[in-house]
């Protein structure tokens, strides 16, 4: 990794880098700053707390964290960032990019389209969609499995809701784990057929070690872009009586349908900092092997 | 179109100096972010003004949406050869559109004329969103006309703290309609007139009997949302003597809460006689309707929007060709005779949107003339084309509502006896609380349990016990 | 031989049950806008165009989708531009900490992205002058999708040899030139993925475009989408089912064309 | 004309990547810079492109001072080791691309791209992708593309090395006549000796960012200045024993030689003597080094021994059929041998 290959300098780089740091930082990072900000306040959208708003230092975090209903949703969202993402997401779009990297046909090229297809529908249009195969009098799963009447979203909200997270999301792991998969060289996997290991051990022993890093990126997205994901919502509407109710559709209560929006940016500061010991976990799970080499290499000046 | 002509203006500007490139395509962001607003054209020296409401031609209360741009507009501008005015239209979540609007009047933008849920009016009021009518457009506000043709029960729709906020658009109430033809099945009377609970009881239960899959449909739980508390709890707390916000106080874990919540034990708690299920669906309210009209529900709790747009034999959403024929509606009785608020035999709840002004309006006084304008008799009758519902005037109610004899019965028999809900900010949240407590029962929780729970967490929202009546 | 037919076999069976899995919902939009009276279920339809002739008198219907392809194709390009330039730099010149940073970015940018970023994001845009414009509307977004394109773009730049760079560099190509000569074809197919990305993203986004936008002339059909209820909330469903089928296009075939010209993927995979 | 004066390189994190460099390539001159991997010698080449900026020091070609000048500025043209030929164009408008930077119309520089690609036998292949081409076209097409900007000097970078050891051969020689025949001013890098003596009019030997030797072929091979060039170059490395100097005599592996004249002692005396330059004696002789056969080698026309003598290795080579059975006894007997006093060559 050379530095600078184009001929940049630090002038011209800078100016590459301005047009995207100005907007971030005006669209981005200064209303980010002030939602945090707002976390410290009482402040409401209506009311007399929307006239002047108080500053009640950590007061929105102590309430949300001994609120019974912010601990089930917390719970929730791990489960449903566990089930969907990690699990769900990361695991089938594993294997669906193992099974299809060697294949070609119409059959492989069919399901990566439908793949595709579900992850860049409007997010507005896929909730009518589960809604009909799932709805409990005549959803179309009920049609098919001769299940009249049961009530999927009613008496299993979290698995539906989870279950519709990785048929949403599965093709960016499948993207990305595809795109990994073409750096592992044939001839590892051709040497470790020969010595005769079964697949779990080629995972194990050629193709995990490679493909670590796109592993940690996979993990990191996905979990992010799931912790904030609201679409369930239309779904389940965070229902039956919360048993859906993840982060995200929890801050939309508090904040746009109770009006407390004090509340709702804390939680969102709390998401975030859930997200963050999240991602340093995936740093130590994935790194800790081959260390401080990993790491100078992902923080540090490349070499 | 604004977004090419932006940007063509930047390129010329990129092109000016080629030298540094780089540092122009920065710059064009700063440019873009500073130079490419909405202009507002207030065309040489007339007066524009903008009326929002939440509805879309096309969309959700399209009548309501084709009245302002096609009659209220052109017939304003006739009169008015110097105003122009616009229409902002929504058509969304009640909740989305109060926080638009809320976003608009919190920054002291937005349009003249607002339509705003009466439920809304307190809490926008204490956030200095809008101001006393009179402060705002004048001593013309209280000479106008039309307030001596609204009663003053819904002249309240529009009142905060004794200040009036807005003008009522008009009125609602709720019944309990039932299905003529399942009645006859299970033998039971027609004209029905419960007079007691326990009537409604005794009818689901010889419904069920006569197999009614769900004999009686109570709006609970959270997923139907203000429907719930509207056409559930809050109905059935009057009828147990009780109002949830009276004198500066909330009603808690109360006999009358207690009650109101061992009703919907007794529907949901095992009797068979509701669908506990229904209530937690995400879309249990709009099932409902269409399980009625395909005859599957004996007995529904509903305003009468339920009648004019959901069973309505044409256009409804679940339409019924025999609506007249087969739908029959009561009044919602008392836990007991007299048992009622005010010592009444009957209860209701009812609401209704009201229109107020911009505080913050550049042209306060046309804008009155413009909401008074709305709100004469002409325009509520040319509003009520082809529609019937309730009015705020009574002018124009005794001569429309002859056409339909359940809006009349509404008019005369309901609105007398019926109640308001509290406009304060908290509202909403004590709405849901009750939400959470029918859900609580309907999934199988005792109503005393659910009533404590509820209390447990209304003193969080509403400040302590203190302000919680016994 | 017997391990790697079952194998085989295995798989086969596996890529129809995700065959199924994933089309099964989607049978709702093929037959819902061609019902008479579509419902909540998959049925059969009573075949009828009436609901598209239905959602074309609706007046903004179809000028919300030309909305969306504004405020979405704006955002992509603006966010594929930046993003390029950005991952471009950060990915060539040495940044102390830059890929925290990065990762800092990402998680404020789920931050602005929720309900509760509404407040500031809607006075910011009022005092930028941009409410009720395309602009805002794109500008809001963007700012939202960048970090993820930036932090995916780098590493396709990482991907590509610099020599590539160098040699046009020494024939005397200046860095906008390397850029339009050399990057950008070679990180294309990483470019089209990340402004399909971002369309897609964009293109369901409701509660930003909706408190931003005040012209139903302008609003997007995210937000059109969710008019076509009736007072009481009861969802029409001839309306949504065609205008979901019809606001679905295009971003389909968007996606079908930068699948056919470019291959839609990830050459070369994103690490961090 | 290339020249460089005390050119340095110090690298973010303090490694001397060039240390001092003197340098001066004449016209026309077929330079190569050979070394270790890591010795300085790609980025040196870099340097001279402007690929990378040294920290101090000064770059001339055709007597400007192009230190400063960014790479575009400097009328070069580079052939990097993996030839960089954009893949996403075809072999036409990769030769053309230094062109359309300098703004020579199309048509122009379609001519120019034919013209030169007819030069290398390159025509069939004018709209092919570089996927399509072996790795023999490819490397023409990056001397197309090299020769058509028509620069005061070619910069190549292991321009062989990504090639079969077969193909390396047949391409060595078109290199060499084609850089005859266009005579510009040529700088090379590799890291192997055989083709920098193949195909260099001189060159220089570098080892830690210093210039160890400057010379010409002949010069380099004959007369290595230290014991690094003489260990690194010649197909089979140099014999380099410990030699010790008791008056007159020199004592090298068992072997007692005349010592040349003028050496004085030294912490360390270094006998160099190239398999290449022995005989192999199985009779007793006092001027050689005694051993045994341990290993044999067949090199083609030639066989390379090892001989065990006390203490250390010996390698010579014979002609093949006169290799001795491993286990004989036999002698080494040194026709020219070089002296190192502390590693460097003892000029008598």
């Amino acid at each position: 990794m050379s530095g600078d290959a184009a001929g940049l300098g630090k002038g011209r780089a800078t100016a590459f880098v301005l047009p995207a740091l100005v907007l971030i930082t005006v669209f981005l990072i200064f209303p980010a700053l002030w939602t945090i900000y707002l976390g410290l306040t009482d402040y409401r959208l209506t009311g007399l707390s929307a006239a002047n708003p108080r500053i009640v230092g950590l007061d929105n975090y102590t309430g949300a964290l001994g609120d019974p209903r912010f601990r089930t949703s917390l719970w929730l969202t791990l489960l449903y960032v566990g089930g969907s993402a990690i699990v769900g997401q990361a695991g089938l779009g594993f294997a669906l990019a193992w099974i299809l990297r060697s294949r070609t046909g119409a059959v492989s090229r069919l399901v990566e389209g439908v793949v595709l297809l579900s992850w860049i529908l409007p997010s507005t249009v896929v909730g009518f969609l589960w809604f009909a195969l799932l709805d409990r009098d005549d959803g179309t799963l009920n049609a098919l499995l001769h299940t009249p009447g049961f009530a999927w979203l009613l008496d299993h909200p979290l698995l539906s809701i989870i279950v519709f997270n990785v048929w949403r999301g599965t093709a960016f792991s499948m993207m990305l784990y595809s795109a990994a998969l073409e750096n592992v060289p044939p001839s590892h996997l051709e040497t470790a057929r020969l010595a005769d290991a079964g697949v779990p051990q080629q995972l194990r022993d050629v193709v995990f070690p490679r493909i670590r890093r796109h592993v940690l990126t996979n993990l990191l997205l996905i979990s992010l872009w799931t912790f904030n994901d609201f679409t369930p919502f239309v779904l389940t509407g965070g229902g039956p009586e919360g048993r859906s109710e993840i982060l995200p559709v929890y801050v939309y209560r508090v904040a746009l349908r109770d009006g407390e929006l004090g509340v709702g940016a804390a939680i969102s500061f709390l998401i975030l900092l859930i997200n963050l010991v999240f991602a340093l976990a995936y740093l130590r799970l994935l790194r800790g092997r081959n260390g401080r080499r990993e790491i100078a290499a992902a923080g540090g000046p490349h070499t | 179109m604004r977004l090419s002509v932006c940007l063509h203006v930047l390129n010329r500007e990129a092109d000016m100096r080629s030298p540094s490139r780089p540092a122009v395509i920065g710059a064009i962001t700063v440019l873009a972010l500073t130079s490419c607003g909405t202009g507002t054209d207030s065309g040489g020296g007339s007066v524009t003004l903008t009326i929002a409401a939440n509805s879309i031609s096309g969309g959700k209360n399209s009548e309501s949406a084709d009245w302002i741009t096609k009659w209220v507009i052109p017939e304003f501008q006739k009169a008015h050869p110097n105003v122009k005015v616009t229409f902002q239209p929504s058509g969304v979540d009640d909740e989305q559109y109060k926080t638009k609007i809320s976003l608009d009047l919190k920054s002291k933008t937005g349009a003249d004329v607002i339509d705003l849920d009466g439920i809304w009016v307190g809490e926008f009021a204490q956030a200095g969103y809008i101001k006393p009518l009179a402060e705002v457009g004048g001593a013309a506000v209280e000479q106008w006309e039309g307030w001596s043709q609204i009663p003053q029960a819904v002249q309240g729709l529009g009142i905060f703290d004794g200040k009036k906020y807005g003008l009522p658009q008009g009125t609602d109430g709720r019944v309990l309609f039932y299905n003529k033809t399942l009645f006859k099945k299970a033998g039971l009377p027609e004209p029905w007139q419960p007079t007691s609970w326990q009537e409604i009881i005794d009818a689901g239960t010889r419904l069920k009997a006569a197999g009614v899959p769900v004999p009686i449909q109570l709006n609970a739980g959270t997923a139907m949302g203000e429907a719930t508390t509207m056409q559930g709890v809050l109905p059935l707390l009057a009828g147990a003597g009780s109002e949830i916000y009276t004198a500066g106080k909330w009603t808690g874990d109360s006999q009358a809460m207690r009650d109101a919540l061992g009703l919907y034990q007794q529907i949901y708690g095992g009797s068979g006689l509701g669908d506990p299920k229904l209530q937690q669906e995400a879309k249990g309210r709009d099932k409902s309707f269409a399980r009625f009209a395909e005859g599957e529900i004996g007995i529904l709790a509903e305003s009468d929007y339920f009648w004019r747009s959901v069973v309505e034999p044409t256009a409804g959403v679940a339409p019924m060709k025999d609506r007249d024929q087969v739908v029959g509606y009561t009044k919602i009785p008392a836990k007991r005779p007299g048992g009622g608020i005010r010592g009444q035999d009957h209860v209701s709840m009812s609401g209704g949107a009201v229109r107020v002004l911009n505080p913050f309006s550049k042209n306060p006084g046309p804008a009155w003339e413009l909401l008074a304008f709305m709100h004469s008799a002409a325009a509520t009758k040319s509003e009520l084309a082809g529609q019937v519902r309730i009015s705020s005037r009574t002018d124009v109610n005794d001569e429309v509502l002859t056409a339909d004899p359940m809006l009349r019965y509404i008019a005369e028999e309901v609105l007398p006896i019926t109640a308001y809900r509290p406009g304060v900010a908290v509202y909403p949240q004590v709405s849901t609380a009750l939400q959470e407590a029918t859900a609580a029962v309907v999934s199988g929780g005792s109503a005393a349990e659910a009533s404590a729970a509820y209390q447990t967490k209304l003193e969080g929202l509403v400040g302590g016990a203190a302000n919680i009546g016994g | 031989m017997i391990r790697h037919t079952l194998g085989r076999l295995t798989a086969t069976v596996f890529l129809a049950l995700v065959l199924a899995f994933f089309t099964l919902p989607m049978l709702w939009l093929a037959s819902a806008p061609f019902d008479d009276t579509p419902r909540i279920t998959t049925s059969v339809p009573e075949f009828t165009l009436n609901n598209f002739a239905a959602i074309l008198d609706n007046p903004y219907a179809l000028g919300s989708i030309r909305n969306s392809l504004i405020q979405g194709g704006g955002a992509a390009v603006l966010v594929v531009v930046l993003a390029a330039l950005a991952a471009y730099a950060l990915s060539r010149v040495r940044v102390p900490g830059r890929d925290v940073l990065l990762y800092l970015l990402l998680l404020l940018s789920s931050v602005v992205t929720g309900t509760a970023a509404m407040v500031p994001v809607f006075e910011l845009a009022t005092r930028l002058d941009l409410i009720d414009t395309h602009l805002g509307v794109i500008l809001v977004v963007s700012g939202g999708l960048l970090p993820a394109a930036i932090f995916i773009l780098k590493d396709f730049m990482d991907e590509t040899p610099t020599t590539y760079e160098e040699s046009a560099r020494v024939f005397g190509a200046t860095p906008l030139q390397i850029m339009r000569h050399i990057v950008v074809p070679l990180v294309r197919p990483g470019l089209a993925t990340i402004a399909v990305w971002a369309l897609a993203s964009v293109w369901g986004g409701f509660l930003f475009q909706f408190i931003l936008l005040r012209d139903p002339e302008k609003a997007p059909g995210s937000v059109i989408l969710y008019t076509l209820y009736t007072e009481g909330g009861a969802p029409r469903l001839d309306l949504i089912s065609t205008f979901s089928l019809l606001y679905s296009l295009p971003v389909v075939a968007m996606y079908l064309f930068v699948s056919q010209r470019y291959g839609f993927r990830f050459h070369g995979g994103i690490k961090a | 004309m290339i020249s460089l004066h005390d050119l340095t390189k110090i690298f973010p994190g303090g490694v001397r990547a060039l240390d001092g460099i003197d340098l001066t390539v004449a016209d026309g001159e077929f330079f190569a810079l050979l070394g270790p991997s890591g010795c300085g010698k790609t980025t040196l080449l870099r340097t001279i492109a402007g690929l990378e900026t040294p920290t101090s020091g000064k770059i001339s070609i055709n007597d400007t001072d192009v230190t400063a000048l960014p790479p575009g500025n400097r009328d070069l043209a580079m052939v990097f080791q993996d030839y960089a030929i954009f893949p996403h164009m075809d072999v036409t408008t990769n030769i053309a691309y230094p062109l359309r930077i300098k703004k020579v119309p199309r048509a122009q520089r379609t001519a120019k791209a034919a013209e030169v690609a007819a030069r290398l036998s390159l025509t069939e292949l004018l709209h092919r992708r570089p996927a399509e081409l072996s790795g023999g076209q490819q490397q023409r097409v990056a001397l197309a593309r090299a020769i058509a900007c028509h620069p005061a000097a070619f910069l190549f970078d292991e321009p062989l090395s990504n090639l079969d050891a077969r193909l390396r051969l047949e391409a060595r020689t078109f290199l060499k006549r084609l850089q005859r025949e266009l005579a510009v001013t040529t700088v090379f890098v590799t890291h192997d000796q055989a083709e920098a003596l193949a195909l260099a009019d001189r060159i220089a030997v570098m080892s830690h960012g210093r210039m160890v030797q400057v010379g010409t072929p002949t010069e380099i091979f004959h007369r290595p200045a230290t014991t690094f060039v003489a260990s690194f170059i010649g197909s089979t490395p140099m014999n380099l024993l410990p030699a010790r100097l008791a008056g007159a005599a020199l004592h090298v592996a068992g072997a007692t030689l005349p010592a040349p004249a003028g050496l004085t002692p030294a912490d360390h005396l270094t006998y160099g003597v190239r398999p290449e330059y022995m005989d192999l004696s199985l009779t007793e002789r006092p001027d050689a080094f005694p051993g045994v056969i341990s290993v044999l080698e067949n090199l083609g026309t030639h066989t390379l021994v090892t001989l065990e003598t006390p203490g250390t290795l010996i390698q010579l080579v014979v002609p093949e059929g006169d290799e001795p059975p491993i286990g004989t006894p036999a002698w080494a007997v040194p026709r020219r041998a070089l002296i190192y006093r502390d590693q460097t060559l003892h000029t008598p």
